[in-house]
């Protein structure tokens, strides 16, 4: 983990996003997929903590060597804010942050699920998998057309691409996970990867416990800090011994996690948010085949 | 004066530290994430987050969130409870060198002893505050630590049994400061830190929700330091001599040195340490050109130093 | 509810308003100078900076001092005295024809209850606030409404005496607000303006010199509103159906809205009308965009409808 | 009082100062030397309240009609940011606000003295007192070069100038005290006009008081509005009948204010701040001969 001076190199408007392209050699060097930045807000500012941006794209070779790409959904001050900002500002930016995916040591056929801007660090993982020889087949989804990030990219990158939007203007009308049961089978997945809002990530565990598919996805959650000061982030992570559950802060635990593990019903629950602990306990969650710890590679 | 030889160090009722800036409770990590991210050897010194008896889940999240110029925040506490924070975290904490406070927190005077007894004999501990901002389960009150009285019996109990200095932390947004503070010290605590973050409440008007999981929190940030300024100068005005940590709102070296002049004998770093982890100390090296530009030697030059008028209380004069 | 019917105007414990929406005490002049910048049938109401038996010179400049987000102001009261006041102020504030709540402060009961003598029978009154942030000149402390006692007693004799509703601003930054505000109510007052500014200080590190005349002064401003939210929250929840004016950090309708979520009845915006004084007509227009995306009727449908757990103090559930 | 949305036609860097340009007709148009202007800041930012500038130039005729000129003096975060907005992007301005400066019936040789960014809105005072036909001397004083706001407009406004600097690099080395008393007895000074720091203004309130010339004076003192919401600007002006003092308003009751009648050491004290009512009362003042309400024309 490194911090940086960066200098902006471009920005780039992708339909309902903005790419900021970052001169950042030490942390693009060591950047990894599922991985992500904080990036400081501008002084004097009334929005005071550092924004968080999982790696679209760290580049150590070839002529953008020592960039480091993330995409802006501006949403609100501090994403307005970057998605404003012009080519040869400075960011201070500490990164990369947080555990990245690991990749399977034997199985193959990996199948990449996302939602909107999720879509940035799926295809970072892409590449990687590609690399190391995997099949890769992907899910893309959004709201609407402009909001799909890089389609292009998308088929680019894998064998088959499920394009999915709430309300049809690309692909398929409906969710990612509409089309997911079908993409498993078309491409004989063994394992699936997904970065998505924390509701489609929930369902997706469920597909993935249901199938006994080992997955992996990154998840978010409010960060005050972003390298484990504060224990701001955490998601409640059943214990494999299942002797209970732990609070793991996604930005050193995470953002990268298990989706068998997480107690999604405990995280996400809306109300009352304080869960008393069921009185059978929490659920013994073991390990499915192949996601031991032996099961993956950094 | 030109040949004044210049120092940060500070000692503050026994805690002595490099410089007068320490990193506040719950915003330092758990020992091993502010390495590479920060010198640890120039920072004053580490409170630790607060650590109750029991283990602690914490609150649901979220658990933080942005208000201007500051954060309401509620972990709920999350820790280890008292024996594996011992056993697991303070020796990682202390492999750092930097000197560990640790912040202890119960709802009974009892669970306050026992964590005071838990941490005794330890060489890694450096001094002790309390939290005072929890719920008093024996008298039944939101907060416990609002009343002088149990201030006074809770800080005279650990203050009786700890070896190393002990600091009360007043909890914030209390009209009494001064009494609660002279409470805390008149039973035997050292000194005070000023103060923990007051009691607040972050709304989402689109949801209709508290934004915390937690519902309600306590506010952090730069938009507290007027209330820190004003409590810091009430207490050192009340209670001279009395070590004072500044908490809350301290961002910059500027910050902290208006602490100094208000009275406090070092500050502490919360939320700026989370968004700038070597804020510790920048704060540190500021306050060292600071006192090169007023040309004195040390923090203790400048303490208490703000030019106020003759009279008695500053808010009765403004009304004639 | 296609056809609801939807209004802004309510009715706070009598005082009967167009909106939601007051300028806090000492931001609104002195009834001409609002003229040309904002619509002011469309303002709630104007509460008048404090009044107080005799006339007041008020504090040295610097009088206010910008802080992160917020502002630390200390005005001394300055005003005309009461006789001045009702012969000239008053009849001008009216002319606007926006209700005119009137905030009086004395140092002792007898002040008080003067100054509720001088205000009965005029028609202009609208209501009378009780502004209980001065120095207690009987019991000798700095904040006279930081004690229930004196709270119950001050704001019986102004209730008993007065036959326009009387709310009782309660000191910002005390420890029991529930407690405080149910000493009011109990004892007479219609009902509660949460909070008044709490005590600050603000220090200019280059002179060494508290950057108000006065040195201490009193934090409003965005800053503030986690605070103002808690307080609203707590007193709506300790005492159902009294009704609350939210002061402290209100600038958008946003920020309205969350104190009707919270418990607030209607709003008070203070240091934000110094910086747009059109802010307390956009907030109206701002709150009535809300009621309508929520296709609700009225600010009292949104009233409380925070939604929380079922349990008790959020404070000590997050603790758990 | 107008309020307007007014866009920066353009922005130039003069010494030490920025000079900002504004498309603000109804401000323009009533805008009188001695009133200034309430800049807001832009939103999100953590301070908060209004800017105060003084009125430079208000364009009423020719090409520039309807413009409104101010200069800034970067000394904060306030006007750091002001000096570096750039043209295109709107302010929201409140003004004309203030009593401007009056012009006298009679009397024609005027004094103006400005020291710093004082010179914006003295040159302003000088050009309508020169359409009214008054002969006008001037006073510049600065620190140095750089900070004495366009000298050559000052030659072109004016009989004689006397430019000081502190440090010797423009004009004489002092400040304007050191100018004032011989430009006084060269200009035969009839009425002296001053807008500069408020320790520069006491000290030439001593000096008219002592020479019995009638003044008027700008002064500047911290505002939470500029319109009279909030009595944070007052300043201790006697009351003419001797029966004590009353504190004003700089920003409606001023700026533009008559020296001999500010309370200076109760205004300006350092320490202590909290001043009793001296047991003697506060000073009879009365008017000099050419200062009383008749003398002055709005
Ligand atoms: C590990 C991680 C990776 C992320 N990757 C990306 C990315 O690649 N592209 C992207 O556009 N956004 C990403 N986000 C979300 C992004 O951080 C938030 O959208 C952003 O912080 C919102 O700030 P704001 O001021 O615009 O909005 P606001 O909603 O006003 O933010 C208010 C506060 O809430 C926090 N917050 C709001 N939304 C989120 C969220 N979804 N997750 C965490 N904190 C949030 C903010 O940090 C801030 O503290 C990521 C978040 C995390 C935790
Ligand atoms: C009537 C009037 C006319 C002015 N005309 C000009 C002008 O033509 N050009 C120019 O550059 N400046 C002028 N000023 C001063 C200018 O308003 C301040 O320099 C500016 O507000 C400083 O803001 P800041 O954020 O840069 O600095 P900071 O010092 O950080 O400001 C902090 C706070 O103090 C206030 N403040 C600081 N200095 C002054 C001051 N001298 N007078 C009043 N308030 C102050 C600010 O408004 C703000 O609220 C004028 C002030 C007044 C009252
Ligand atoms: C995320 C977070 C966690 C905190 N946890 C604790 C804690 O465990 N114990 C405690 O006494 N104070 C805790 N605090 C309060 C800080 O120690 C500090 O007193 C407060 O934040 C004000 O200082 P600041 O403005 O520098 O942040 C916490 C603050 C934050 C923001
Ligand atoms: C300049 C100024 C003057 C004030 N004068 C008074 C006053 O005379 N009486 C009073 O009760 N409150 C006074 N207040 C407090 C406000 O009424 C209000 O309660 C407080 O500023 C918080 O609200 P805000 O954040 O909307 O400003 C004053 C506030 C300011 C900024
Ligand atoms: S965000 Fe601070 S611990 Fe994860
Ligand atoms: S600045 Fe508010 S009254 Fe003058």
């Amino acid at each position: 983990m490194r911090r940086a001076r960066a200098e902006i190199l471009s920005t780039r408007r992708l339909g309902a996003y903005t790419t900021l392209t970052l001169v950042a050699p030490e942390i693009a060097e060591r950047a990894k997929p599922g991985q992500f930045v904080a990036v400081a807000m501008p002084k004097g500012r009334e929005f005071i903590l550092r924004r968080h941006f999982a790696v679209h794209q760290a580049s150590r070779r070839g002529g953008w060597a020592g960039t480091l790409e993330f995409v802006v959904d501006a949403s609100g001050p501090g994403t307005g804010w970057l998605a404003n900002a012009r080519a040869h500002e400075t960011l201070d930016v500490i990164g990369p942050l947080g555990r990245p995916f690991a990749y399977p040591k034997k199985l193959t056929n990996c199948v990449l699920v996302a939602e909107g801007r999720g879509a940035a660090t799926i295809y970072f993982l892409a590449q990687e998998l590609l690399a190391r020889h995997k099949r890769v087949d992907m899910v893309i989804g959004a709201p609407d057309m402009e909001s799909v990030f890089k389609p292009i990219e998308a088929k680019r990158l894998s064998q088959t691409v499920a394009v999915m939007t709430a309300d049809g203007s690309l692909g398929g009308r409906g969710g990612v996970l509409d089309a997911l049961p079908e993409a498993l089978e078309r491409a004989k997945a063994e394992v699936l990867y997904a970065a998505a809002p924390s509701q489609t990530l929930r369902s997706i565990a469920e597909l993935c416990v249901a199938r006994r598919i080992p997955a992996q996805v990154a998840v978010e959650e409010r960060m005050g800090c972003g390298y484990g000061l504060c224990h701001s982030c955490v998601v409640p992570v059943a214990r494999k011994d299942g002797s209970g559950f732990d609070q793991l802060r996604a930005c050193v635990d995470g953002p990268v996690m298990n989706p068998a593990r997480v107690l999604w019903d405990r995280w996400l629950s809306e109300a009352p948010k304080v869960l008393p602990t069921p009185p059978g306990g929490v659920p013994v969650v073991r390990d499915w085949p192949g996601t031991g710890e032996g099961a993956w590679r950094a | 004066m030109a040949g004044v030889k210049r120092s940060l160090a500070v000692d503050v009722g026994g805690l002595r530290m490099v410089t007068p800036v320490l990193i506040a409770s719950g915003c330092a990590g758990t020992g091993k994430e502010l390495a590479g991210l920060v010198d640890q050897h120039r920072i004053g010194a580490i409170v630790s987050r607060t650590i109750t008896v029991a283990s602690r889940k914490g609150a649901p999240t979220p658990r933080i969130a942005e208000t201007a110029s500051g954060l309401v925040w509620e972990t709920g506490l999350q820790n280890p409870g008292m024996d594996a924070f011992v056993a697991e975290e303070l020796p990682r904490l202390a492999r750092t060198q930097t000197p560990v406070v640790v912040s202890i927190g119960g709802g009974s005077l009892e669970e306050y002893v026992r964590l005071t007894s838990a941490l005794q004999g330890r060489p890694e501990v450096a001094a002790i505050e309390i939290n005072l901002s929890l719920p008093d389960d024996e008298m039944d009150r939101p907060i416990l630590g609002t009343h002088a009285d149990r201030v006074s019996e809770i800080a005279g109990a650990v203050a009786r049994s700890s070896l190393v200095p002990v600091f009360a932390k007043i909890p914030g947004g209390c009209d009494d400061v001064a009494g609660l503070a002279a409470a805390a010290v008149r039973s035997g605590a050292t000194g005070v830190t000023l103060c923990g973050s007051p009691p607040a409440l972050a709304v989402d008007a689109v949801r209709l929700r508290a934004e915390l999981g937690a519902v309600a929190g306590w506010l952090s940030g730069p938009a507290l330091k007027p209330l820190t300024l004003r409590a810091v100068f009430e207490v050192a005005r009340a209670l001279p001599g009395t070590p004072i940590l500044a908490s809350g709102g301290v961002r910059t070296g500027v910050d902290a040195v208006e602490c100094l002049l208000a009275g406090a004998w070092a500050v502490q770093v919360g939320t700026a340490t989370l968004i700038d982890p070597a804020a510790p100390v920048e704060v540190a090296q500021q306050i060292a050109r600071y006192l090169k530009s007023k040309n004195v030697a040390s923090p203790s030059d400048v303490r208490s130093r703000l030019r106020v008028p003759a009279a008695t209380a500053p808010t009765q004069e403004a009304r004639r």
